[in-house]
């Protein structure tokens, strides 16, 4: 890929839900190529961060995705600034095929000429993708019939032929068998060597293997950053996971179950 | 000024007749999201319910007062049992619960037609709700304007305080603003749902008792209501009462004076395209809960 | 390639337009017969006649009526040996309160079933609607309602009044009574527009004044501002044209006003006995209404009918005005027949000149310039039991004049 | 044929569908073009010679019909916009038309008849002063149309109204239309509408010749409407409006804007009704505000929701049957069909959304690789929708 690797740079952002502060002055750096994951108990704001940053919500401060700012845009124009995400719950188009899946993400950028015309043939970069996802038997099958692991594979490849510089996945391996979540670590190393991944997850032992850097968020706040050790490592982490039992479970110095 | 005083009173109690038909509507549309086109036959039910009543008992007064907790109660299980049949299997498609309750209305249109006959029935009011009261300056306040008036604002505060106050309320508020946080916090949202559904068809019979006052009681009489009233609630906003009620009294003040300048056709007109340039505006209505879901 | 085919079947279709267009440009100047007319079927032992009436819909309220007492007359034409020794055959149709479906119906009743005449439509818009279908297939309607005027089809015969028999009555009747001036209601359509045009002519020749003039869609219910602004206007009368439901809400309002029958009277032109009965005589009572007929109106035929009408449909049901110009428009039809000896559609017309009926309503006259008919205006009163008695009328039955060419101030209408 | 792959769960196994891209299209080309020619040899050879006059031009009438329901097929079945205000469209299109054939009946010049009788207008009205010409009036037919969904449509589609609000608000507009065009008695016709059109183009439109010849403009307009929409299906746009019509958020994410792309098939849906409102009136005769209001433009609606709102020819076939019906039950059980139509419209949506195309499709389930959305609706994205 010729096309050079971006970072992304938030700095004190802010969002807030009719008093209620989701997010509240997080400032952080994601390297251009790095895998990040962004962990916390539930309601520390990762899932908000994303939405701010994609434009979903409203919210105050900056981020630039290289050199752009990203806040003020409207969701589409963000967009194709190369800035792709995926959901908690599976977002892929079941009532179209693999393929037509595939071909929709890639022609955010097609005139109307194109549009009101048939598509022949499987374009290029979709052909690539459905080779990277592992999809390419499955091409004209509807996607609403692909296994639960496989539709995240797609949203994946989705993001890959929009030519997502930036992906932020949610959850992406959430209900995956261990060889999927295998499979899924393998795919965002792949991918990771021309864009940018950030990944909210709780699963710590696909955190562990696949992580390159960790940012965990607490009540709208940063509260630890660094390597996949560092943060273990760091008492505050420690503190905030025993202070939630019910979280317990996913703290980083837990182990697995 | 002895006109713009009496219009302004038209406008109010054009606008608590919409309160009226649309406060139901807030209930199973707003709370719930049903779209609920044969919520207009539960008012035509409400109606035919006071006709029923008059034939046994005669005094038109107890009659009419006997007929508010009847209807409330037939149309209420009239709605009880679409939400059972129907309206149950289709929470997940809001459309298509238009379309089927639709067909649904027309049903019950033909049914009314088969048991009390195409042309309308009528019902006495008693004579005090006939009158009027004459104000200094020559206005006249007509009583029966006055009642409903007063009926509109009785179901709204009713309505408020059982929201708030009653566990049942808590539950459905609960529901509202958070369906699967509610079921797994042990409330049987299934319930719920059909309880609202009571009240919200319960209040379109109390309207339908109301508008045997103002008009014509006939197997049509629903249809031409239906849309004002969802025009009030999609306008008052979602997941709140106070939208409805600010609501269908701007409308009706806006109509009133509309009508007042020009005809009736025009006012109509002009509300339809104040409701497009205000959802231009403010496209959730004038209220709505934020709620940090996914759009 | 995909594309290339899209457009190929498109000007495939194309073409195939074109060529059945320029096939039948060919065959445009050839047939000309097609196009004189349905005949009748009369070939059995009985005759076909059509009723089209809406059974569905807004407008079933007052139609059924209407279909009820025309099958009356045929029970009883039947009964006493039918026409031109055939019995009468009924096909019956719904209009659903649907113009569109109007004219459909009518072109199956005149082709398809091959009728002999028809009887039905209530509304201006349905008449409109099928009357440009009896024109062309030069078949027979017989339209049984009251209404504005300003239409003479050589294929309708119009049973019910013209504006000179009901509405100028009326207002003779007003003015006789002292009314200076004037407040005009109806609903949103083309009778009432009508009318008012009428009136406000009438006003200015007759030295009355109009002091406003409102409408009100048609199935509004809402009438708070008409009221308002009638009661500020201190008119000595009301003339009202509402249609249907309109009616119940906008006397339920007038009463609440506070205004009543002497202080306010309220001339009705819509309103007969089947709506009093809706609308409820607590609203009605000592409130007007301009007819030819009422189910009181005095003398044998009226007696007979009134009598026959309940025994067949229930003793709670009464009579009203249209109801009886479409049991007259029965026996008219049956008069012209056996006058002409035949039922050809062009002889039928030709021989209506001069008919006589003596209808519940009176003696009835066939008027054959105009195929309206002669017949005596009535202003009634709404009583407390429902009824309306009458309380004037013309005296003699009154020439009809739909275009009110014999009316000079009424130059400038049509 | 057989029934084994008829679970969609059983398509989730591993052995995928072997089906390649080479085989599928050529065949369904094939299918497709004798389907079309099946369908003309059925509209304009079949019909005229077995139906008589009357039921030719009946037919003629439940084609017009036919038209709004294919339109509304593509907003509704696969865009997701609940046209309910079609009938505001449907009577734009016939309106323009029958301005200009009243303006061509009454002769260079002259006033329509009703209008010397209702309006006692000295002279015409400025705004029917252009239909006078052909060339103004037939491209306004379809053009005025779609021009009012072009703006209501961007309107309320930028601001995201949709699902529930935007049935709701094109229902309100059907009714203010209606109001409307009532209100202006002396220019429109008032209820009666505008009504005894007696030529079209310069022929008779009396003559049964003339009226068949309609009946084949007709037919001709509705195959190549039904070609334009297949063609619209099948294009990346098809694709990208059932995506829209799922998942409206995640098209937004995708970069493309689904405003723009409701309004085209939206738009497109209003165009077909004005052309079918076009026809309609040389057809019937008569255009009135009864095709209009709120009740007609929802029985658009039952014809493509029982014959099946996501297929190119359910909302056809749907249409055409929901109105034959209506015809054949009227006539004898005026009661009974309300009640039927009712019921139709409550066992068909509530208890088989896909209409009865499904009921075809699950016969002929597993043979090829495009298969439309008949299936099932995903219920998530409905829900979504709202």
């Amino acid at each position: 890929m010729t096309e050079q690797l971006h970072g992304l740079y938030v700095r004190d952002l802010r969002v807030s839900f009719d008093g209620f502060t989701a997010v509240d002055g997080v400032s952080l750096d994601v390297a251009p190529g790095d895998i990040r994951f962004l962990i916390g108990p539930n309601g520390a704001g990762k899932t908000t961060l994303v939405d701010a940053v994609t434009g979903l919500v409203k919210a105050t401060g900056s981020v630039r995705f290289g050199d752009r700012e990203l806040l003020g845009r409207p969701v589409h124009r963000i967009s194709r600034l190369g800035v792709g995400r995926t959901f908690q719950t599976s977002t892929v188009f079941e009532e179209l095929t693999v393929l037509q899946n595939l071909d929709i993400a890639a022609g955010a950028r097609r005139g109307w000429a194109t549009l009101l015309r048939r598509r022949h043939g499987v374009p290029d970069e979709v052909a690539e993708a459905l080779e990277v996802i592992g999809l390419a038997s499955r091409a004209d099958q509807l996607a609403g019939t692909l296994a639960h692991g496989q539709k995240q594979w797609l949203e994946i490849g989705m993001l890959l032929v929009q030519d997502a510089r930036l992906l932020l996945l949610d959850e992406p391996v959430a209900g995956m068998s261990h060889e999927e979540r295998d499979a899924t670590g393998q795919l965002l190393e792949q991918v990771s060597r021309d864009r940018t991944v950030v990944v909210i997850e709780h699963d710590m032992d696909f955190l562990r293997r696949f992580a390159r850097t960790v940012t965990v968020l607490h009540a709208g706040k940063v509260l630890s950053e660094g390597t996949v050790a560092q943060v273990q490592a760091d008492p505050r982490v420690q503190e905030v996971y025993l202070g939630h039992p019910v979280d317990a479970g996913t703290a980083p110095t837990a182990t697995e179950a | 000024m002895t006109v713009l005083i009496g219009q302004l009173f038209t406008g109010v109690s054009i606008g608590a007749v919409l309160l009226l038909i649309a406060l139901g509507l807030a209930l199973t549309f707003g709370q719930m999201g049903v779209i609920n086109m044969a919520h207009g036959e539960f008012i035509m039910a409400g109606a035919y319910t006071t006709f029923v009543l008059q034939q046994v008992i005669t005094a038109a007064g107890w009659s009419l007062l006997i007929a508010l907790p009847v209807a409330f109660v037939v149309a209420g299980a009239m709605g009880v049992l679409l939400e059972i049949l129907l309206i149950r299997r289709l929470y997940a498609r809001p459309l298509d619960t238009l379309l089927v309750t639709w067909g649904v209305s027309l049903i019950l249109q033909q049914l009314a037609r088969d048991i009390f006959g195409s042309p309308n029935v009528q019902t006495r009011a008693p004579e005090l709700l006939t009158g009027n009261i004459a104000l200094p300056g020559g206005i006249t306040v007509a009583n029966n304007r006055l009642f409903i008036l007063a009926l509109a604002g009785g179901a709204v505060v009713a309505l408020t305080v059982a929201l708030r106050v009653t566990p049942l309320g808590r539950r459905i508020r609960a529901v509202v603003q958070n369906r699967d946080l509610a079921a797994v916090s042990g409330i049987a949202t299934a319930r719920v749902d059909r309880m609202t559904f009571f009240i919200g068809s319960g209040l379109a019979g109390i309207a339908g008792v109301a508008l045997t006052l103002l008009g014509p009681i006939g197997p049509t009489m629903g249809t031409n209501l239906i849309i004002d009233a969802f025009l009030v609630v999609v306008v008052g906003g979602i997941g709140q009462l106070k939208g409805t009620v600010i609501v269908a009294f701007a409308l009706g003040v806006l109509q009133a004076s509309g009508e007042y300048l020009t005809t009736l056709s025009v006012a109509k007109v002009m509300v339809f395209v104040a409701i497009v340039a205000f959802l231009q505006w403010r496209p959730q209505g004038m209220f709505t809960l934020r709620t940090r879901s996914l759009a | 390639m995909t594309l290339f085919r899209g457009r190929r079947i498109l000007a495939g279709a194309m073409t195939l337009v074109a060529a059945a267009a320029l096939a039948a440009c060919g065959s445009k100047t050839t047939d000309q017969n097609t196009s004189a007319g349905v005949t009748a079927d009369v070939s059995g032992d009985t005759v076909k006649v059509g009723l089209l009436n809406s059974l569905s819909g807004t407008m079933a309220i007052s139609e059924v009526t209407v279909r009820d007492s025309i099958m009356l007359a045929i029970e009883e034409i039947n009964a006493a040996g039918g026409v031109l020794g055939k019995k009468i055959q009924p096909v019956g149709e719904d209009g659903a309160s649907d113009w569109p479906t109007f004219a459909e119906k009518a072109e199956k009743l005149i082709r398809e079933d091959r009728v002999a005449a028809v009887f039905g439509c209530w509304t201006s818009a349905s008449r409109k609607a099928v009357k440009p279908v009896f024109e062309k297939n030069k078949a027979l309607l017989f339209y049984p309602v009251q209404y504005e005027g300003l239409e003479q089809s050589p294929y309708i015969f119009y049973t019910g009044a013209t504006t000179n028999q009901q509405i100028v009555p009326g207002l003779d009747y007003l003015k006789a009574q002292g009314a200076k001036s004037l407040y005009l209601v109806g609903s949103d359509y083309v009778f009432p527009r009508t009318a008012n045009k009428i009136i406000k002519a009438y006003a200015e020749a007759n030295g009355m004044k109009v002091l406003g003039e409102d409408y009100a869609p048609l199935g509004s219910t809402e009438f708070g501002t008409i009221t308002n602004k009638v009661k500020s206007s201190g008119a000595d009368a009301v003339f009202n044209t509402l249609n249907g439901d309109s009616n119940v809400a906008f006397f339920k309002e007038y009463k609440s006003a506070g205004l009543t029958a002497t202080s306010m009277p309220v001339v009705s032109v819509s309103i007969a006995e089947e709506e009093v009965k809706s609308i409820g005589t607590q609203y009605l009572e000592g409130q007007l209404t301009a007819w030819n007929y009422y189910q009181t109106t005095p003398g044998a035929a009226n007696e007979k009918f009134v009598a026959a009408y309940k025994a067949k449909y229930g003793a709670d049901k009464p009579t009203s005005d249209p109801m009886e110009a479409a049991y007259v428009s029965v026996y008219l039809w049956k008069a012209m027949v056996e006058k002409a000896g035949a039922f050809d559609v062009e002889k039928v017309r030709q021989a209506s000149d001069g008919i006589t009926f003596e209808a519940p309503e009176g003696l009835v006259t066939v008027d054959g310039a105009t195929q309206h008919i002669a017949k005596t205006a009535r202003v009634g009163k709404v009583g407390a039991d429902g009824l309306i008695t009458e309380v004037w009328n013309s005296g003699a039955p009154i020439t009809p004049d739909p275009y009110l060419k014999s009316y000079p101030w009424a130059g400038g209408l049509s | 044929m057989t029934t084994v792959a008829r679970d969609p769960v059983t398509a989730a196994d591993p052995t995928p569908p072997a089906a390649k891209p080479a085989a599928g299209p050529s065949r369904h080309r094939f299918r497709a073009v004798a389907g079309f020619a099946f369908g003309a040899a059925l509209l304009f050879a079949v019909a005229p010679l077995l139906l008589s006059d009357f039921r030719l031009s009946l037919l003629a009438k439940y084609l017009c019909v036919a038209m709004v329901a294919i339109g509304i097929g593509l907003a509704w079945g696969r865009g997701g916009m609940l046209a309910l205000g079609q009938g505001v469209f449907f009577g734009l299109g016939g309106y323009a038309m029958a301005m200009h054939l009243k303006l061509a009946d009454a002769g260079p010049g002259n006033m329509p008849d009703f209008m010397l009788l209702y309006g006692q207008l000295d002279e015409l009205p400025l705004w029917w002063r252009p239909f006078a010409s052909p060339w103004f009036a037939l491209p306004a037919t379809v053009l005025l149309p779609m021009a009012v969904a072009f703006v209501l449509g961007s309107l309320v589609f930028r601001r995201r109204v949709r699902g529930a609000y935007f049935a709701i608000l094109s229902q309100a507009l059907a009714a203010a239309m209606v109001i409307l065009l009532i209100g202006q008695q002396g220019t429109t016709g008032g209820t009666n509408g505008l009504t005894d059109i007696q030529g079209f183009f310069g022929y008779d439109l009396d003559d049964p010749v003339n009226q068949r010849m309609v009946y084949f403009i007709i037919a001709g307009t509705l195959l190549a409407l039904l070609a334009l929409t297949r063609h619209l299906m099948q294009s990346r746009y098809g694709e990208l409006l059932v995506a829209v019509r799922d998942g409206e958020e995640r098209v937004r994410f995708l970069g493309y804007d689904p405003a723009t792309v409701k309004l085209v098939a939206y738009v497109v849906a209003a165009g077909m009704a004005g052309l079918a409102g076009a026809l309609f009136v040389p057809a019937v005769g008569i255009i009135s505000p009864a095709m209009i209001g709120i009740v007609p433009s929802i029985e658009f609606v039952i014809g493509v929701a029982i014959g099946g709102r996501a297929t190119l020819l359910g909302p056809v076939l749907g249409a055409v049957a929901v109105a034959w019906a209506r015809t054949a039950l009227s006539e004898r059980f005026p009661g009974t069909w309300t009640y039927l139509q009712g019921l139709l419209f409550v066992v068909v949506v509530a208890f088989l959304p896909g209409g009865l195309a499904s009921l075809v499709g699950l016969l002929r389930r597993g043979d090829g690789e495009r298969r439309p959305g008949w299936l099932r609706r995903s219920r998530r994205t409905e829900a979504e929708a709202s």
